[in-house]
C-alpha cells in the first residue's frame, strides 16, 4: 500500500537492475534476429561492443576512439565551465537585485527555446575553426539551465539566512558569497547536471562546426558511410561519459553538502 | 512577408508548432508514468534506471538514422526526435515529485486506511504535481530546441527547417527571424502551459 | 474494548552503523477510553512508543496489542494527529476530512452528514471548501483533529498536536478538547511536552526517562481531579491556579528535572 | 646552404573528397616546402561551415564546391582563382536498385516520386538538369531536403527511392545498398566544376603565396596521372583518414569520371580575353539555379569573382611554371 | 546610551490589495540596559516592531530611535536572536560566530579571542569544528546567542529564541539568560508567547492587542521581583511557586484572554 516505503535490500536490487539491463539486451538481440530493424542499422550487441573496443585502438578518422573522446571533452569542459562561471554569479545576482533581474529574464526566457546547434552558423561566423565555436555552442545548451536553477535556488534560500548576514553586517559580495552561494548549492548542482547533459548533447552540433576529431564528428562520418557500429560505438562512448559526468557531479554535491547529514 | 523555403512565415510556425505539441504530448505522457512508477515502486526503478541513465545522454541528433530507418521520413521520424529530447525531463521530474512527497503525507493516507488505486489517485499524483509541471516546462524547452534536429529529417516546411535552410544559405537576417519566432512560440506555449498549471493545481494560488 | 498493551516493547534503530535501543523494554496498558499522556526528555522515545502504535514502526521485540489484536501495520481504527499536521495541501478541508471515509462502505449522504458534523463540531463552518494553506494554524490542527475523529476510531494517537501553535489558541484548542474527552471518551495517547497540558488533560501521565526510553513512573491524576473538582471550572487558568493542580505539576517537573540534567551538553 | 625561412599559408579543404586528394599528396611529397610555403590545414565537412570560417579569417586559401565559391563571392568576397577538377559525375542521382529498374525501362516513372537531396549544392543542381533531361517539372516529383548522411540512411534503409548525392556517398550507397546512379550532372548536360578559392584581401596581400599555391596543387594532379598505382595508395590513405572506406574499383573510377587539369588547360578555361570563359558559363549557370532556390537573391557576374590572374603568375614565372608541370 | 525609543510608530502591509495596519501608533521608550518583554496574541505585531528596531523593516510612520540615532536599516549594533535560530548551516559553530567579526576592523588575534571567549562563555567548547545539525537544538540556540553576543551590541533583539526548543532544554537557557542579564546587563527586547516566561525574565512586560497591534499594558516585573528576592533562587521552578509569580502571571493572562476571543475565527 505504500509504495514509497518499499525498501529493496542489496540483492533484490542488484536482480532487479541486472534483470533490466538483461531485458534490455534481449530485446535488441531479438530486434536483430527477428529482422525488425535491418542489421546494417541495428547490429547485435557484440559486434558493436567489439567494433567499440577495437576503436579504442584502431584509428577511425584519424584518431583513435580514446583521441576523439579526449577531443570532445576539452570542448565540453571549456563551454560547460564558462557556463557555469557565468551562469551561476549572474543567478545570484539576479536573485539579489529586482533590477538585474527584470533585465535579464525575459531575454533569457525567450532564447532558451532556441536551438544550441542553430546557433553553429554564427559560431562559424565568429570564430571561424577556433575554440570558440564549439564553447559557444556547448554554451548555449549548458548555460540556461545553470542560470535558472542558480535563480531558482537563491530566491528560494530561506529569507532568515539573509537577515541574520544583513544583521551581522555583510553587505551584497558577502551575501552572494557566504550565503546565497552556499545556500543554493543543491539547486546549483541539480541544474549544472541537467546542464551538462545538454551541453554535451550540443557537443554533436559543435562538431559539424570542426571537422577534424571529436565523437559528433565520428558519428557523422560513421553514419556517412553506413558504418552502424561506429554510430553506436559513438552513443554508447557518449552515453558512458555523461553517466560519468553525472557521477562525478554528484559527488560534488555530496562534498559540497558534508555539512549536512545525509 | 515573403516566403522562404517553401512557405510563408506562418506555415513554417503552424508546421513547427504542429510538431512540437505532438512531440511534447507523447514525451510527457509517457515520461509522466514511467516517472511516477519508477517513484512509487523500487523495483521499477532498479530495472529502469540503469537503462535510462545511460541512453539519457545520447543527444536526439543521433537517434536521427535510427529514426529514419524505423519511421521513414514523415511527421512520426521528427517527432521520434523530439520524443527522445523531451522525455528525460518529464520522467526525472515526476520521479522527483513522487520521491518528495513527505513522509507525514504519506503516514497519514496508510493511517486512513486508503487502497492503493486511490493512493496513487489521491496523494502520489497530486503531491507530484508541482515538479510533474517544472518537468513539463522543461520537457517544452527541450521540444523547441530539437525541432532544428528533428527537421533534418527531410523537412519541406518548418522554423527548424528555415533555420536549416538559412544556415546552408548563410543568411544570418533568416536566422535571426527564425530565432525569434522559435522564442516567441515557446514562450507563448509556456504561457498556456502555466494556465494549465493553476487550473490543475487550486491549492497552489 | 480498546485497551493497548505494551508487552515488552522494545525498538532499536540503525545510526551512524550502530543500533542503538531508542525504546527500552516497555510494559504498560492504556485501559479502555482512559486518557493518558505521555511526557519525557526530548529524544527519549515518546514518538517512536505512539507510531509503534500506529503501526507505522514495528516494534524490534515484544509486541503491542489494540483491543487483544497484535498490531501489524496502520489502519483507521487508530486515528493519529501528527505533530505537524500532515493535511494533504492539495484538498480542501471538507476532502481532508472525508479521505479517510472514502475507503468505508457507507452511503454518501451518510459521509457528507459525518463531515458536516465535525466541521461544526471544530468550528470550521464556512471554510469548507478552503485549502489548509489558507487556513491559521490553530485552524489547520482542528482540520487534522476533525479527520482523526470523522473515522470514530477507538482509539486516538495524537503527538504534540499543540506544539506549534500560539499560547492563546493552545489554551482554546486544549479546552475543546477536555470537553471532548469529557462527553464522548476514547481511548487516547497524547504526547507533549507541556507538563501542564498533560495535568491538566490526562487520566493519567507517564513520565519517561531518557535513552533508552524506559517507564521513569506514572502519575494518577483522575482520582484527584474528580475529588477537587477540576471541571467545574471551564477556564484552563482557573484550574492553574488550583493548589492541587500545582502540586502535581511540580512533582512531574521535579521527575523531568532529574532526568535532564547534562541535557544538550 | 641556409633553408629560407618558410612562409605560413592556412588551407581548407573538406576530408575525404578527390578534388582535395592533391593537397595531401603535395603534403607526403613535401612539395610546399620546396616553395617556401608552410602549409596550416583546416577541414570542414561542408563547404557552408567552410565558407563561413573565412569571416574570422581562419584559412587563406583552398578547394570547394562550386555552390560555395558562388556564395561565398555573394556573402564574403572570395575569389575562385582556378577549377580544381570536373566534378559532373561525381554528383549524380541515385536510385534504390527496384527504382532503378522502373527507370530503366520507363523514365517518366520518375514523376510523383520523392527524392531526397541537400538543397542547394551541386548535388541538387546535377539532379535539376536530370529533372530537365527527362522533360520534368521541379513540380512533377516532391523534393525533401536533408544532409547526405540522412539520405543515406534513408535510401539503405528504404524510407526513399531516389536520392541526390555527391562522390565519395555516391560510392558508400552504391557498394553498400546496391544503388544505382541513374543520371549524373554529366548525363544531364550540366557541368560542375571544382573551385579553387583565395579571401579576397588575402589575394590582395599575398599575391605570390596564391600563385605558389595554385603550383603545388596542379603539379598533385600532374603527378597522379602519371603514377596511378601510387595515386591509388595515396588515396586509400588520404580517404581513410576522413572516415571513408570505398573499394579499388571505385577509386578507380575516380580518376576516370572526374577529369582534373593541368597549367595550360586551366588558362584556356579560365581565359576571358575573348569575352566569358568557359569557367563563366559554368558559374553562371551554377549562380542562376541558386538564384531560382532562393539561396541568393541575384546573379552576380562570374567574371568580378573568377580570376586568372595567379594562373597566369604561375604562367609567367618560370620556376612556378616548371613546378606546375612536373609529373616527377 | 541606547535606549530604544518608539515614536508614534505605525506599520501597514499590503495584503489581498488591500493595506492594513498592522502596528498601530507605538509609543514607548525601552531605557538604557533595560530587560523588556513583549507578549500578545498571534499576529498583533510584535515580531514587526521586533524587526523595525533590527532596521529590517521601516516604520510606515513615525520613527524609531536606538540611542538618539534613527534607525536606517541593519546593524550589529542591534544584534537580532531569530526564533528559528538562523544559523548557518553551511558554517562551523566558531565560523557561526565569527560571521559578524569579518566585517569590523579588528586584529585576526583579537577576533579569535572574542571568538574563543564567547565559546567558552556559552559552554560550546569541544563543539568549535561542528556543524549545526550536529548540535541540540540548546546547543543552537546558544550558538546563536553567542553570535549575537560577540558583537558586543548595546542592544539584543530577541523574538522567542527558545520557542523551537524542549520544554527542560527551555528552562536551562531561560536560566543562562537570567545569568547573563544580570551579571551583564544590555538593553534587550524580547518577545515571548510564554507568560511565565516572560515575568520570569523581564524588567517590564508590554501586552499587546490585536490588530492593529496596540500596547495595551505594561506591568512592572523589576520592583516586585527585588522586593520578593526572586533572585536567590537559582531555580526556575522555585520562583515560579512564588505567590508574588502567580499573581503576576494570572495578572497578564487575564489580559491576554481577553484579547484572544475569537481567536482564528
Ligand atoms: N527512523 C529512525 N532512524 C534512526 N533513529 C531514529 C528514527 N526515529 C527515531 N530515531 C531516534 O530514536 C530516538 C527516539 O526518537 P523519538 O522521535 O521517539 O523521540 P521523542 O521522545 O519523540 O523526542 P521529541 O520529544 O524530540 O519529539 C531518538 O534518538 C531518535 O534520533
Ligand atoms: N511582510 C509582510 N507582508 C504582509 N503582511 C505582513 C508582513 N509581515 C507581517 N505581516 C502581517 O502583520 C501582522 C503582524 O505580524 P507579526 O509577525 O508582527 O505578528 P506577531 O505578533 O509576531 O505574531 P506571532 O506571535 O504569530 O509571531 C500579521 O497579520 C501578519 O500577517
Ligand atoms: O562542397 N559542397 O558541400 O558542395
Ligand atoms: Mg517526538
Ligand atoms: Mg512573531
Amino acid at each position: 500500500m505504500m509504495a514509497n516505503n518499499e525498501y529493496l535490500n542489496r540483492g533484490e536490487s542488484v536482480l532487479w537492475t541486472s534483470m533490466g539491463i538483461a531485458s534490455f539486451i534481449s530485446f535488441w538481440y531479438l530486434m536483430v534476429t527477428l529482422d525488425l530493424v535491418p542489421k546494417q542499422f541495428l547490429p547485435y550487441p557484440h559486434e558493436v561492443l567489439s567494433k567499440f573496443i577495437h576503436l579504442l585502438t584502431e584509428p577511425f578518422s584519424g584518431f583513435t576512439l580514446w583521441t576523439h573522446i579526449a577531443s570532445s571533452f576539452l570542448r565540453f569542459s571549456y563551454g560547460f565551465l564558462l557556463a557555469a562561471l557565468i551562469g551561476i554569479p549572474l543567478g545570484l545576482l539576479m536573485a539579489l537585485s529586482k533590477y538585474a533581474n527584470q533585465l535579464i529574464t525575459p531575454f533569457f526566457e525567450s532564447i532558451r527555446f532556441v536551438a544550441p546547434i542553430a546557433w553553429v552558423p554564427f559560431a562559424a561566423l565568429w570564430f571561424g575553426t577556433g575554440i570558440g565555436g564549439p564553447i559557444l555552442v556547448i554554451f548555449m545548451g549548458a548555460f540556461p539551465p545553470v542560470l535558472i536553477n542558480t535563480y531558482r535556488g537563491a530566491i528560494h534560500v530561506d529569507k532568515k539566512y539573509l537577515e541574520a548576514a544583513r544583521m551581522l553586517g555583510a553587505k551584497k559580495f558577502r551575501l552572494m558569497a557566504e550565503v546565497l552561494f552556499p545556500a543554493s548549492i543543491p539547486s546549483i548542482i541539480a541544474g549544472l547536471r541537467i546542464s551538462a547533459g545538454l551541453g554535451w548533447q550540443s557537443l554533436v552540433g559543435a562538431e559539424l562546426i570542426v571537422a577534424s576529431s571529436g565523437v559528433g564528428y565520428m558519428m557523422v562520418k560513421g553514419q556517412a558511410s553506413i558504418q552502424t557500429d561506429i554510430v553506436m560505438s559513438g552513443m554508447i562512448a557518449i552515453g558512458l561519459i555523461g553517466l560519468l559526468i553525472d557521477v562525478l557531479l554528484r559527488q560534488a554535491e555530496k562534498f559540497a553538502i558534508h555539512y549536512k547529514e545525509i | 512577408m515573403q516566403g522562404y523555403g517553401n512557405g510563408k512565415l506562418y506555415q513554417h510556425i503552424l508546421q513547427s508548432v504542429i510538431l512540437v505539441t505532438s512531440g511534447f504530448l507523447v514525451s510527457s505522457s509517457l515520461g509522466i508514468l514511467l516517472g511516477i512508477l519508477m517513484g512509487a515502486n523500487k523495483k521499477i526503478e532498479a530495472f529502469v534506471n540503469p537503462i535510462f541513465l545511460t541512453l539519457r545522454p545520447i543527444p536526439p541528433l543521433a537517434w536521427i538514422p535510427l529514426a529514419i530507418v524505423w519511421l521513414g521520413l514523415g511527421n512520426s521520424a521528427k517527432i521520434m526526435v523530439i520524443y527522445v529530447a523531451a522525455f528525460v525531463p518529464a520522467v526525472i521530474n515526476s520521479f522527483t515529485g513522487v520521491r518528495s512527497i513527505e513522509a507525514p503525507q504519506r503516514e497519514a493516507a496508510a493511517m486512513l486506511g486508503i487502497g492503493r488505486l486511490a493512493y496513487y489517485r489521491e496523494v502520489l499524483i497530486p503531491g507530484a504535481l508541482p515538479f510533474i509541471f517544472t518537468g513539463l516546462r522543461l520537457s517544452l524547452q527541450a521540444s523547441w530546441t530539437t525541432l532544428v534536429a528533428a527537421e533534418l529529417v527531410g523537412a519541406t516546411l518548418g522554423l527548424g527547417s528555415i533555420l536549416n535552410q538559412a544556415a546552408q544559405d548563410i543568411n544570418p537576417a533568416m536566422i535571426l527571424v527564425g530565432m525569434i519566432s522559435v522564442a516567441i512560440s515557446g514562450w507563448l506555449m509556456t504561457q498556456l502551459l502555466a494556465k494549465a498549471e493553476s487550473y490543475a493545481m487550486p491549492w497552489r494560488a | 474494548m480498546a485497551d493497548i498493551v505494551f508487552d515488552s516493547v522494545q525498538r532499536s534503530f540503525k545510526q551512524g552503523g550502530k543500533e542503538f535501543l531508542a525504546v527500552g523494554d516497555i510494559n504498560f496498558t492504556v485501559k479502555d477510553k482512559e486518557f493518558v499522556a505521555i511526557v519525557g526528555p526530548s529524544g527519549c522515545g515518546k514518538t517512536t512508543c505512539l507510531r509503534m502504535v500506529a503501526g507505522l514502526e514495528i516494534p524490534t521485540k515484544g509486541r503491542i496489542l489494540v483491543g487483544d489484536k497484535e498490531v501489524k501495520g496502520p489502519g483507521p481504527d487508530r486515528a493519529v494527529v501528527f505533530q505537524q499536521f500532515a493535511l494533504f495541501p492539495w484538498k480542501t478541508v471538507q476532502q481532508n476530512i472525508q479521505f479517510g471515509l472514502k475507503s468505508m462502505s457507507m452511503s454518501i449522504a451518510e459521509k457528507q452528514e459525518k463531515t458536516a458534523r465535525l466541521v461544526s463540531l471544530m468550528g470550521l463552518d464556512g471554510y469548507e471548501q478552503a485549502y489548509p494553506h489558507q487556513l491559521s494554524g490553530g485552524m489547520q490542527q482542528r482540520v487534522a483533529i476533525a479527520r482523526a475523529y470523522v473515522l470514530e476510531p477507538e482509539v486516538l494517537l495524537m503527538d504534540e498536536p499543540f506544539g506549534a501553535l500560539d499560547a492563546q489558541t493552545r489554551v482554546v484548542m486544549q479546552e475543546e478538547l477536555v470537553r471532548l474527552a469529557r462527553k464522548n471518551p476514547k481511548t487516547v495517547l497524547f504526547i507533549t511536552h507541556s507538563v501542564e497540558e498533560a495535568v491538566y488533560l490526562a487520566d493519567r501521565v507517564v513520565v519517561m526517562s531518557r535513552r533508552p526510553g524506559l517507564i521513569r513512573d506514572v502519575i494518577e491524576i483522575k482520582p484527584i481531579r474528580e475529588k477537587e473538582g477540576w471541571d467545574t471550572h471551564s477556564r484552563i487558568e482557573d484550574v492553574m491556579d488550583l493548589n492541587s493542580f500545582v502540586k502535581l505539576r511540580s512533582q512531574i517537573w521535579k521527575l523531568l528535572r532529574e532526568q535532564s540534567l547534562g541535557v544538550d551538553h | 646552404q641556409a633553408k629560407p625561412a618558410l612562409t605560413e599559408i592556412k588551407i581548407s579543404y573538406q576530408p575525404a573528397l578527390y578534388w582535395a586528394l592533391p593537397f595531401f599528396v603535395a603534403t607526403e611529397k613535401n612539395w610546399w616546402g620546396e616553395l617556401g610555403l608552410k602549409p596550416e590545414f583546416s577541414t570542414f565537412p561542408a563547404g557552408v561551415p567552410q565558407i563561413a570560417a573565412s569571416a574570422s579569417k581562419s584559412w587563406d586559401v583552398g578547394g570547394t564546391g562550386s555552390v560555395p565559391a558562388v556564395l561565398g563571392y555573394v556573402r564574403f568576397g572570395i575569389k575562385t582563382i582556378g577549377i580544381s577538377n570536373d566534378e559532373s559525375a561525381g554528383n549524380a542521382l541515385l536510385a534504390t536498385p527496384k527504382a532503378a529498374e522502373a527507370f530503366a525501362t520507363n523514365p517518366q516513372s520518375l514523376k510523383g516520386q520523392t527524392i531526397v537531396l541537400t538543397g542547394n549544392s551541386t548535388g541538387d543542381y546535377a539532379v535539376q538538369s536530370c529533372l530537365k533531361k527527362y522533360g520534368l517539372a521541379k513540380t512533377d516529383v516532391v523534393i525533401k531536403n536533408m544532409g547526405q548522411g540522412e539520405i543515406i540512411s534513408a535510401m539503405s534503409s528504404g524510407n526513399a527511392d531516389f536520392g541526390g548525392l555527391w562522390a565519395p556517398n555516391i560510392y558508400t550507397l552504391e557498394e553498400k545498398a546496391g544503388a544505382k546512379v541513374i543520371c549524373s550532372g554529366k548525363d544531364g548536360g550540366a557541368f560542375v566544376p571544382g573551385a579553387l578559392i583565395v579571401r579576397g584581401d588575402y589575394a590582395k596581400e599575398n599575391p605570390q603565396n596564391v600563385a605558389k599555391f595554385l603550383a603545388v596543387y596542379m603539379r598533385a594532379w600532374k603527378w597522379m596521372n602519371a603514377n596511378k598505382p601510387q595515386a591509388i595508395v595515396m588515396m586509400k590513405k588520404f580517404y581513410e583518414l576522413g572516415g571513408v572506406s570505398i573499394s579499388e574499383a571505385s577509386m578507380k573510377k575516380e580518376f576516370d569520371t572526374r577529369p582534373n587539369y593541368d597549367l595550360a588547360t586551366e588558362l584556356k578555361i579560365m581565359d576571358s580575353t575573348k569575352g566569358l570563359s568557359q569557367a563563366d558559363v559554368w558559374f553562371n549557370s551554377i549562380a542562376a539555379f541558386m538564384q531560382s532556390t532562393g539561396a541568393i537573391q541575384t546573379v552576380p557576374a562570374a567574371n568580378e569573382y573568377l580570376t586568372d590572374e595567379f594562373l597566369k603568375m604561375v604562367n609567367a614565372d618560370k620556376k612556378l611554371r616548371e613546378f606546375a608541370n612536373n609529373s616527377k
